[in-house]
């Protein structure tokens, strides 16, 4: 900090703090920028503003135990983090999952990515200075969480995965509701490209905005929708299978020069397969048991190391857990998305505007204390 | 922060009834999250639960404008200090409400030893209501909201101006 | 399986047929394990780089005896998680990879403030997530409420 | 029965001081209801119904928000520049009360009418922004400061296309006077005449009282709320009721201007006396600012200033060019 303070300062350069209490931070992000007028020389993120320790606790807890702050980790898309962790452990310890909770995990994982996507959708267009489509964002994300909350009792944290199964089956109600929901979604289209998309202000706003290339990708290890808009099809889902995606027939949607843009449209395209497979799930859902008729509660895998990755709403997240053999895990690491795709922004934000910086910072869809762990 | 409360001289307890019912009918808080429960909040700001109906969905993301802070998720001890910061940025009279478990006590994430967060918005601002909760539904927040109008107007007879409202619904 | 050969044959000449163990069915999440040492670091994750890979993630982990690093590196293409774990005495300093893989400039700076484990020539190793007054290091089985503290061997073999 | 009142109320110093006690009221309490109708036109757009709870479909809301205002504390930053500081929220509301005794609100419903009345509107609408760089600048603080450069630098820009396309109007009416220009307006509004100068006025007027989608200077997402970031309690207040009085005064020129003043459709007054008329499409106007608010993104800073001198100015000076020509032909 010493050293930033006195190196000499170029002429007409000053530096501005962006946060950590900032509207558009999306959580508690603090932002270096040194500007020049309103251009930014330099930007760096600095980071820890909401470090809860998780990886500390993941060691003092039980397996099961950590499993409620597998969902706070990444609260947009906790059900899929839960999904993720169960199936680390699952596969650690060799643990037969019933068809049927394969099929509901699966459900109910694309039904809250489909609602992170919602909510970033709207914070974005509220980050660019519309404010309405955020209303409507959360009036259609409401309909999801209302399933959800009701197979989970949780509207947000859901922990709702089991070792060996889901923790409570889902009924007809469930499933009418999600085939109404990806109905009004569908017909939710033509009013968010009206009103969005297809917006004059919104296109200058974000086309050639942040471009985030395949090099710089690969450099700063960025995953998810953000290196899928440079062209790459790198999707979990579809690279490395995991549960039963590999049963359904969906697509990586991809963009071209990977500007918000192309995150933009990435994402959105996202959604609609996120639909496409919530849709072949419910038609393929077996009967049978939700869990496993053995209540996994004090698990202890095999000794050794594992690694499993999954794709949650943001990109390839991974747990990384070592046991030691006993109801503790030995080491438990998580690879979290936005931590490269935040730091890619050391580069990014050099060079553009303070408006600009917004517009990237949005783009990338970020959740900070899934940074900060 | 504890200062003696000092009783003026000359009372005007017309004036400040007068007053107390518009600040607890006009609470902007502050735009401000730390963790989950501020995905909550923005949900009780949005379409579904509106917190604009009770006058409190002005978000304003200045402190200087801010009525009422909601502490909205878990507080690492590098936050804190900015925390304190803002709340000493806010103009008086102002009010705190500490919005799920982590802000009352550290939530899930207390426990012996743990490092990196302070147990509880209490520690640094004085907190005015506490809604419980991990995250507590947007309509605990709400119910927070209107228990801290009744802590203002000193009781929920005294504000006339929902009571109004009430009497309209009831009909 | 085919389309690894040509990364996996090159880390073999480059640490030695027996630290590579490839091909793993992927039980454990990987395809291949590699075992470098501290010279051997650099040029193995030089030619992943060239090889068009990733740097995943950067693991620390804390052992009576021994500090144990592991960098996962992946492709864009299926199955190709290459595991490099590279012991590390606990006074020992690791070169920094962040010349490589521009994303280790922060992990490895988070792997310091958890564990304690320096890099040299690291360009700005200050804490990332703590306050950047911290003096301890979480992660390290010391510090805190620990179930186990074990050495390698026990949990490897 | 206006003829009357204003007969009455005589012409000189009675009717100036009658006026301005008047336009203070109407001012403030038009100001509180504006902020009361945006809350609720934004709730309905958002399908959510606004303010509620407080009086009758929260019609009391502003009141209380007002007197809330008034009694919270109010914080001048050490390091500000106190003098400047405390004049800019006043300064800002000043020129909006002016503004007001020139406005036609009926045929004899004008305090003062000037022959320059035009002239003094906009005269004076550029001291609001002074007020803003005072206040952005007295703060101390980067992101008020940085709102205010804003600011200035999009009120030079848009003024002059505001202006270009008020001086065709005035080219065709001969006359700064606001009584003579909506006579002129008896049978055609300007707006049939002039669609070029009305877009073009309508668009520079929402990027002067720093409305969405050009309300870069006070930017939420961008520059925490630019300006007046460190205002609080009645300073803020006061610019909070400037900007919507500002809004109802360009509404109402542009009523004047360009849709007939207090006059009906084609001459035909329905039975309607000039006053209602001339409300009637204020509030049209206010409610097209209010909707575009609630519509649009924010435009970049670079990309106001390009529309502003690349598009906006030559287009507003082909017009006055055209206007020009085809006068002197009739």
């Amino acid at each position: 900090m010493d050293e930033q303070l006195l190196e000499p300062v170029r002429e007409n350069i000053y530096q501005l703090n962006l946060g950590p209490q900032h509207p558009s931070t999306h959580g508690v992000l603090r932002v270096l920028l040194k500007l020049d007028g309103e251009y930014i020389v330099e930007a760096e993120p600095v980071i820890g503003y909401g470090h809860r320790g998780h990886e500390k606790m993941g060691e003092n807890h039980t397996y099961l135990q950590f499993m409620p702050n597998t969902s706070r980790m990444d609260y947009l898309s906790g059900l899929i983090y839960n999904h993720g962790y169960c199936l680390a452990v699952e596969k650690m310890c060799g643990i037969e999952v019933p068809e049927r909770a394969r099929y509901i995990r699966v459900i109910c994982a694309e039904l809250n990515r489909i609602s992170s996507h919602l909510l970033w959708f709207g914070t974005y267009v509220m980050d660019l200075g519309g404010f309405t489509p955020f209303l409507y964002c959360f009036d259609d994300r409401e309909q999801i969480l209302d399933l959800l909350d009701g197979v989970s009792g949780s509207r947000l944290t859901y922990s709702y995965c089991r070792f060996g199964g889901v923790n409570r089956d889902v009924d007809d109600a469930f499933v009418a509701g999600a085939r109404r929901f990806i109905a009004r979604l569908r017909s939710r289209w033509v009013d968010y490209h009206n009103l969005v998309t297809k917006n004059v202000i919104f296109i200058h706003r974000v086309r050639d905005v942040g471009i985030i290339d395949r090099d710089l990708a690969l450099r700063f290890g960025v995953t998810g929708p953000n290196l899928r808009a440079a062209g790459v099809a790198y999707d979990l889902r579809k690279i490395e299978p995991y549960e039963v995606y590999d049963r359904f027939d969906f697509e990586v949607p991809i963009g071209g020069k990977g500007d918000a843009q192309d995150r933009y449209h990435v994402r959105l395209a996202e959604m609609e397969q996120s639909c496409r497979i919530i849709e072949q799930a419910i038609e393929a859902l077996p009967a049978g048991r939700f869990r496993n008729e053995y209540r996994y509660q004090h698990v202890t895998p095999p000794k050794g190391d594992y690694y499993l990755g999954f794709e949650s709403a943001r990109g390839a997240t991974g747990y990384y857990l070592v046991s030691d053999g006993s109801r503790y895990p030995y080491r438990c690491h998580i690879r979290v998305p936005s931590f490269g795709n935040l730091q890619v922004l050391t580069e990014v934000l050099k060079g553009t505007m303070v408006a600009d910086a917004i517009s990237i910072l949005g783009s990338v869809d970020l959740v900070i204390p899934e940074i900060d762990r | 922060m504890a200062t003696e409360k000092v009783e003026p001289v000359i009372q005007f307890a017309l004036l400040d009834d007068l007053l107390n019912l518009a600040r607890a009918n006009s609470l902007w808080p502050m735009t401000f999250g730390l963790a989950c429960c501020a995905i909550e909040m923005m949900a009780a700001g949005a379409a579904r639960f509106d917190l604009d109906r009770f006058g409190a969905g002005v978000f304003r993301p200045s402190p200087r404008q801010s009525d009422v802070m909601i502490v909205a998720g878990t507080i690492s001890r590098k936050m804190a200090p900015v925390i304190k910061r803002l709340w000493d940025q806010m103009p008086n009279p102002k009010w705190c409400i500490a919005m799920g478990n982590c802000a009352i006590s550290g939530g899930p994430f207390e426990y012996p030893e743990q490092y990196a967060i302070v147990p509880g918005a209490h520690l640094i601002v004085p907190v005015d209501i506490t809604v419980p909760g991990c995250p507590p539904r947007p309509e605990g927040l709400i119910q927070g909201i209107l228990a801290l109008e009744d802590k203002i107007t000193k009781g929920e007879q005294r504000n006339l101006l929902r009571r109004f409202s009430r009497k309209v619904e009831a009909r | 399986m085919a389309t690894n050969d040509a990364l996996i044959e090159q880390l073999r000449t480059l640490v030695g047929a027996p630290a590579v163990t490839a091909d793993l069915d992927f039980s454990r999440g990987i395809t291949a394990e590699v075992r470098v040492t501290l010279a051997q670091l650099w040029p193995a994750l030089e030619a992943c780089r060239d090889a068009g890979y990733f740097l995943e993630t950067i693991t620390g982990l804390d052992f009576v005896d021994t500090n144990e690093l592991v960098y996962q590196v992946n492709r864009y293409e299926p199955r190709c998680r290459i595991a490099l774990r590279l012991l590390c005495g606990k006074d020992q300093k690791v070169p920094t990879v962040s010349d490589i893989f521009s994303s280790a400039l922060w992990q490895e700076r988070e792997v310091w403030e958890f564990f304690g484990i320096r890099f040299t020539d690291h360009p700005d190793l200050k804490p990332l997530l703590l306050p950047e007054d911290t003096d301890f290091h979480p992660l390290q089985k010391d510090f805190g409420k620990v179930h186990a503290y074990r050495r390698r061997d026990e949990i490897y073999g | 029965m206006t003829e009357t009142v204003v007969a009455a109320a005589g012409s000189g110093w009675l009717r100036i001081i009658i006026g301005l006690i008047v336009v203070l009221l109407f001012s403030q309490l038009n100001a509180l209801f504006l902020v009361w109708l945006e809350r609720k036109v934004a709730g309905h757009i958002q399908l959510r119904p606004g303010p509620m709870e407080v009086g009758p479909h929260g019609i009391l809301q502003t009141i209380a928000d007002g007197i809330k205002l008034v009694g919270k504390e109010l914080i001048t930053p050490r390091s500000a520049d106190r003098i400047l500081f405390v004049i800019a929220p006043v300064l800002v509301f000043m020129p909006v009360l002016v503004a007001f005794l020139v406005l036609p609100f009926d045929q004899h419903l004008i305090i003062r009418d000037m022959n320059v009345g035009l002239l003094l509107i906009f005269a004076f609408s550029t001291f609001s922004v002074l007020a803003i760089l005072l206040g952005g600048w007295a703060s101390n603080n980067k992101y008020a400061l940085l709102g205010a450069i804003r600011s200035v630098a999009q009120n030079v820009a848009y003024e002059i296309p505001l202006l270009l396309s008020v001086m065709s109007v005035v080219l065709m009416t001969h006359s700064f006077r606001f009584s003579e220009i909506v006579a002129a307006q008896h049978r055609f509004w300007f707006i049939f005449l002039q669609p070029v100068a009305g877009l073009i006025f309508f668009i520079a007027a929402t990027a002067e009282t720093n409305r969405a989608p050009f309300d870069i200077p006070e930017a939420e997402s961008e520059l925490i709320a630019g300006f007046h970031t460190e205002y609080s309690g009645m300073r803020f207040g006061l610019f909070f009721l400037a900007e919507y009085t500002n809004m109802f005064i360009v509404s109402a020129v542009a009523a004047s201007l360009f849709f007939g003043g207090w006059q009906g459709p084609f001459g035909f007054s329905l039975g309607l006396p000039g006053l209602v008329w001339f409300l009637i499409k204020v509030y049209i106007l206010l409610f097209v600012l209010m909707w575009f608010r609630w519509t649009f993104p924010r435009v970049r800073f670079d990309q106001l200033m390009n529309f502003s001198w690349k598009v906006m100015i030559p287009l507003s000076l082909a017009n006055l060019l055209v206007t020009a020509v085809v006068v002197k032909l009739i």
